[in-house]
């Protein structure tokens, strides 16, 4: 294995002190140890969206698609089935993948798709400088609502669990060690699986001390109680003051979309023309 | 016999569809050409639901208003239809159902009482009453088993007997002779469509289901094992497109097919692949609008749409096929082309070519083959938007060794890696708009872009687009009138365009509209229509109605 | 001085943008005219970012490449821009971030340090550079006093304290006189496209933050108690655009803003509204495309999409104002075209206009009133779609006694019930089209649809449109040359257009795209022009570089 | 009170025997018992999406918003937040808002904004021929899953609780009088709610008796109780052969968004003209 060269010349455009870099590091040195495992990294697929979190594949010197706002998840499926062998990781915020695009991490959460979605949970727009999203406080004042934001957050796992997801992790982007085992788990797991990173934006929504002040690593936790899970998943919902438990939340062995898509699968016919004109006789 | 047409009516339910198909396929056997037309709601069941038949002796594509024999599966067809028929009493129907008035006139079948006597259910009633019509036709019985067998495969021996008790009740209206002609396969322009991409190489065809579209997801989902095809149906139109240019990017040649409203939602990403170069064939089915309008109808109204769908400036190829044979041949271009020149491509379709019927003669179908790509010369580094003199970066797909393959929304340099530079982004969008030229010349000395038919030395001309080239071409003939159809309308094949019109004194331009848009979109290049004969309230044209518009501008 | 152009340059996050403003505000009360050019890159913090303030004696909306000072809060910032300098030395810079090379010049000011002595935070580095500029440019301190009060209303004494400091450690480099000319107020084209939608009624503006239109946004969520605006940043440009119809429904005067990708996700309801025939006024703010692009860049590329966004075909108002009047002026005229006809209005921006700073002066702009639409008579029963002579049905509400209000997006009756019938379909597509003939006889008799500037007398002409208006009337005055800009596009102004060019020998088109929009636009309608000058870098034109290139066209 | 007329003389254009009819007959007789207590039916407004079941407006004489497919919620949420007296009906089906527009439902939910939502859950996608819906079973044979859907369906009602909802109830097509008592509950709740009508579908899923078989009417239950309500929700997942509950699932007071948005509230300033110029004066 030749040692492997993971960064790119681009400029780094984040904030300094943005908690996106501890998810490129995280990221990076997990991919670096996939690859010390077996992983060839031209089999590594990254998918991202649109938000200062997307820049993300442009720093990874691997195979990127770098979609538009709120569709990640598409592709990122299509990816996985065009070619199952392949690892597919999406990079999303908040915005992009629990507003704009809800639909299609509900959908991929139904069908217990193999890949895996990194959300960059930063609770604000950073790249539009600075608007609520579905994952901000009751109240927030952001340059869409300077009176306060007048919704309840959702609970992205909590949504998640209820579609069907059958991995959910929650991280912070102070915790880089954490991160990376979780990262690991994620990816490994084979089926839908979802990592909340809690992000912090230092510029928009500084919440690295509210943080602090709350988290707590799980111990002794048993992730495949659906009900346990279920419980700890809801004990901070966002909004309240409740403590914020980190790791693998939930986990669960299921069929995969694409092993049930795929099973029936024919090879390609060798000639195609023939069975054209198959169908064309029969159509007399 | 030189032409013959049969409409069969009841309600949406009485499977008059199938039916239309089954005695579609019936005098096809006999060697006459086919064209059907369907007319139904948007509903499941009930409402008023009607199919015309018509064969001929040469290659038509389109109904006449008038037909030899109206088979009526409720009072209704009779009441709306009876006006049509050349003869009078040349109708058959259900004789519990329907009651004739004034004096007894045509030929009543008591579907029910037969079908009781059989056990057989009420939705054998179409079977029945096509039996009694072979007899009607002076046909052999035995012809109608084996079309049977291959439209019905369910329940077959009693759908047989259930036609045989119909065609024992019946009696011969008029006479049908066979005719000594090679039959050719039936498609719809859907099926055609589907052949002609699975022809292109198609590996994905994903969709949200919207007429008229939805028959090609529902027929390539049918057919995918044998072509080994990944058919997907996801949560939304947004979704359908993203996850095509998911399996364009990994190389597996993909396809979406929807209608209007479904392509608006799809032209975020339209634009999105044409920045990203993903290659993509999209199916356009148009259906008069605006928004749901007339769902199950046909229109031609979003030519310009696709034009200019989706933001920025980028180049795209558009088809707008005319029948089956056209409909095959181009979609397996469009295919190519997209991949050709890593550019969308969009296949103008709308409910008349889509559902129509058509005879399908793929001897008359030009050479096709799938073409193969520009693909990476694999010396390292990969750069995916290499700058090159067409505008073409060579391919390499993911799990290609020393390819790093980035795609990006984002405008980006040679690697695919983001930028702003004032610089990059003027070569970049050169780069983008370049490929138009390159494509124009392409179609222009490969592929023959407009159509001539009809009296080629006329001076008057008249102009038409999809699905209205078969009716043109037939009174075209018929009145002696040059006929013209530009198939493909972007990038618009001005050259061969200016040659077919050379020479006229007088353009008439034939659309499904209320503003001509391919009047208007010929203006662009500075050719000039002198009448538009427009259409706009779902219906096609028939052959008489057209006519008779065309004969009144001509006076 | 005739005229005079700062330039501030600096990472994103130094305040570049407020420094502007800050800047802009002050050379304004000394009552020159004001433009501010705004380029930033996408992203927070980092990266380069620079405004350039013109002022001048006339009225301006256009940048020059050649700047009298430099204002480096950085290296980057002199290395890129030392050389527009029209004066070597003219330069202000932060000390402690910036290396002179060669020889000493310009004037240095340790920002950290005089920051740190006053316990200020980095951030007020701008404030006190700005403190430094105004003893530079020969002024009085305390006009600087009020304008921070505006501007920087947090922490203000410490911000006055700052800007003393950099004022105490500068030296005078050049010498502003006041001249005798009244101060006009300074807006964005967002600012002033907002308050003229205020102006005609608005009650309810629904957004998804998209560059270059969230500004719009945030600045009705700001002052939305003012005026008592529902001011909503909902899930989705769907849920944007479906919701400002439903208050549309409700009687209450509605609008939305968005860039291309967001507009794509708005086309179906686009066609909905048309359908349904809810008015809507939509802010499309172009950047350079295709797909995500340069988001915070500029360019001129979706009047084609504009013009045929949406399935089926139907009528909609679409105008490009060229500055900040106009911009006030069309929004309200906007509001009224929608509501008077019940269609949608498309108000075409970009960046260089909604984010450029213009001063306005509402004594320029027309006679505006908000009008009030056509209503029910009160009469039942209340048709929704009541066939009418110009296709415009008087309106009613829900809450209304006795008026039973059905809005459909599939084709339907007087009443708003679905149909299919062809005859009911042909008459309500007629219904919808025929406004556009009443429309644009209202807009040709009542509006100055297409503005002429500059040498009316001139052989050759500019024509422009949107942002590029302010340039192109500071070089057709200079060169002798006719401009001509025509802001509404759609329904096209052909007879005033054909005034405005009728004598013209030559026609050149100033664009920012890569394909001459406008110039396809007006060949429809039988218009040609000569040549074309286009960028699509991203960029605005600065006066030498269109000089140059009209220039270059005219040898 | 006026004896009134809530029907149109339109053609019902529905399938004999569809599960629709009880539906438009259930919401025609609450209305009239609505109005019967004092609500004018001109304050009411009915919405709906594109599917068999979203003809219903063209058969109820009362003011309707007939949408586009897949968006019933948005429009709905802007007639209530123009004037939120009125009252607000959303008629949606399985393929227009569990599938092309989850996204809204799920955040209307999360506002809790006081709109009624009544899904003709037919899991099926009627009027474009029968295709699988996000509600149909695994294995669901339709137009476009000929092998079978490959994918399990999730359950409406466990992604609405994890997003918000405030009311949830389920009722069938062949119970009527339950039908009425719960679309009354619903419209009368303040908040979001939502009913998941299990609705035959005669013609492409015909599942009468396979819900004749498992169907129960809750009784001596607590639907203010969020765990038995999550529990009792989650007892049949819309695939396995549980029991399925009938009636009021859950059901909490919660503060609605019409109230947080629109509290501050001013009215609208009466010289506009005046705010304008201040706003110019400020800005020199
Ligand atoms: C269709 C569309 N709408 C809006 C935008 C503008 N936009 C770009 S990034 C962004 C928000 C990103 O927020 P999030 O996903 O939370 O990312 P962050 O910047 O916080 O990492 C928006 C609204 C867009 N690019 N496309
Ligand atoms: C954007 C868009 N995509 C697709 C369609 C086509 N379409 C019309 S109804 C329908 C399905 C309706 O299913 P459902 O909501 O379950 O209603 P049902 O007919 O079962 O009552 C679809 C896909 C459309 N009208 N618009
Ligand atoms: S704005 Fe926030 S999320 Fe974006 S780069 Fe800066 S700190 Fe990071
Ligand atoms: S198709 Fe199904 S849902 Fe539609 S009308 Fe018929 S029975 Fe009802
Ligand atoms: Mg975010
Ligand atoms: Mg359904």
């Amino acid at each position: 294995m030749n040692p492997i060269k993971l960064g790119t010349d681009t400029q780094n455009t984040w904030c300094p002190g943005c908690g996106n870099f501890a998810i490129l590091n995280a990221i990076k040195s997990v991919l670096t140890e996939l690859h010390s495992e077996g992983l060839p990294l031209e089999d590594v697929v990254l998918v991202s969206g649109i938000g200062c979190h997307a820049k993300i594949v442009d720093y990874i010197n691997v195979n990127s698609f770098y979609s538009i706002h709120g569709r990640v998840v598409p592709p990122a499926e299509a990816i996985k089935l065009a070619n199952p062998k392949v690892k597919v990781i999406g990079f999303s915020g908040d915005g992009d993948s629990y507003g704009e695009g809800i639909e299609h991490l509900i959908f991929a959460a139904k069908r217990n798709i193999d890949i895996t979605m990194i959300i960059h949970n930063n609770r604000v727009y950073g790249l539009t400088t600075g608007q609520y999203t579905p994952t901000s406080p009751l109240g927030f004042r952001g340059r869409s609502t300077p009176r306060g934001s007048m919704e309840l957050p959702f609970n992205p796992l909590e949504v998640m669990l209820a579609s069907g997801a059958t991995f959910l992790a929650r991280g912070t982007s102070h915790g880089i060690d954490l991160l990376k085992r979780i990262f690991k788990e994620a990816i490994l797991h084979k089926g839908f699986s979802l990592v909340d990173v809690l992000q912090v934006c230092v510029t928009y929504s500084n919440l690295y001390e509210y943080y602090e002040r709350r988290i707590y690593e799980l111990k002794d936790y048993n992730a495949t109680d659906y009900n346990q899970a279920s419980n700890k998943i809801r004990e901070w919902n966002y909004n309240n003051d409740a403590s914020i438990a980190l790791g693998v939340l939930y986990k669960k062995e299921m069929p995969t979309f694409e092993d049930r898509f795929l099973a029936g699968k024919t090879t390609e016919p060798k000639d195609k023309d023939l069975k054209i004109k198959q169908i064309l006789e029969e159509s007399i | 016999m030189q032409e013959f047409s049969i409409l069969i009516g009841g309600k949406a339910g009485f499977g008059i569809d199938k039916s239309s198909s089954i005695i579609g396929r019936l005098l096809n056997r006999l060697g006459y050409h086919i064209y059907i037309y369907r007319d139904y709601p948007s509903l499941i069941r009930g409402g008023h639901t009607f199919s015309i038949i018509r064969t001929s002796r040469n290659r038509i594509a389109a109904h006449t208003d008038k037909v030899d024999l109206v088979i009526a599966l409720n009072q209704e067809t009779l009441n709306l239809h009876k006006n049509r028929l050349k003869q009078e009493c040349l109708f058959l129907f259900d004789s519990e159902q329907v009651k004739v008035d004034v004096k007894t006139c045509g030929l009543g079948i008591p579907l029910g009482k037969l079908l009781k006597e059989e056990n057989a259910p009420d939705i054998m009633k179409n079977t029945c009453i096509i039996g009694a019509m072979v007899k009607a036709l002076g046909l052999e019985f035995n012809i109608l088993e084996d079309v049977l067998k291959k439209e019905i495969p369910k329940e077959i021996d009693l759908n047989i007997k259930v036609a045989k008790r119909g065609f024992d009740e019946s009696k011969e209206l008029i006479k049908i002779d066979s005719i000594a002609q090679k039959s050719l396969p039936l498609l719809s322009g859907n099926q055609a469509i589907a052949l002609g991409l699975i022809k292109g190489g198609l590996k994905a065809y994903i969709s949200y289901p919207m007429t008229p579209s939805s028959p090609v997801l529902h027929y390539l989902a049918e057919i995918a094992d044998d072509f080994s095809l990944d058919v997907l149906h996801p949560e939304s139109e947004i979704g359908v497109i993203l996850m095509a240019l998911g399996y364009s990017y990994m190389g597996k040649k993909s396809a979406v097919g929807t209608s209007g409203g479904g392509f608006c939602l799809m032209t975020e990403s339209l634009s999105f692949a044409a920045m990203a170069e993903l290659p993509i064939v999209i199916i356009l089915g148009q259906r008069p609008g605006p928004s749901t309008g007339l769902p199950t109808y046909s229109a031609q109204t979003e030519l310009h749409f696709a034009l200019n769908a989706g933001q920025g400036e980028f180049v795209r190829f558009i088809v707008a096929p005319g029948d089956a044979e056209e409909a095959y041949y181009w979609s397996c271009v469009s295919m190519n082309m997209s991949w050709k020149y890593q550019i969308p491509s969009i296949i103008l379709s709308d409910k008349n070519l889509g559902e129509g019927i058509f005879n399908f003669d793929i001897s008359a179908v030009g050479e096709l083959k799938e073409e193969t790509p520009i693909l990476w010369d694999r010396k390292p580094p990969y750069k995916r938007y290499l700058f090159t003199e067409n505008g073409v970066s060579p391919l390499a797909f993911v799990t290609d060794k020393d390819a790093i393959v980035k795609v990006n929304s984002y405008e980006h340099d040679e690697l695919g890696i983001t930028t702003e530079e004032p610089k990059a982004t003027m070569l970049m969008q050169e780069k983008l708009l370049r490929k138009e030229k390159f494509l124009l010349k392409d179609i222009d000395e490969h592929f023959k872009a407009v159509n001539v038919y009809g009296d080629k030395n006329s001076k008057t001309g008249l102009l038409c687009w999809g699905s209205n080239k078969g009716i043109s071409i037939e009174l075209g003939e018929k009145l002696g009138l040059k006929v013209i159809q530009p198939v493909v309308l972007n990038p618009f094949p001005v050259r061969q365009f200016q040659n077919a019109v050379s020479g006229l004194k007088r353009l008439i331009c034939v659309e499904n509209n209320a503003t001509g848009q391919l009047a208007k979109l010929i203006k662009v290049h500075g050719f000039n229509v002198n009448e538009m004969l427009l259409k706009y309230d779902g219906r096609e044209f028939s052959i008489e109605e057209l006519e008779e518009r065309i004969k009144e501008v001509l006076k």
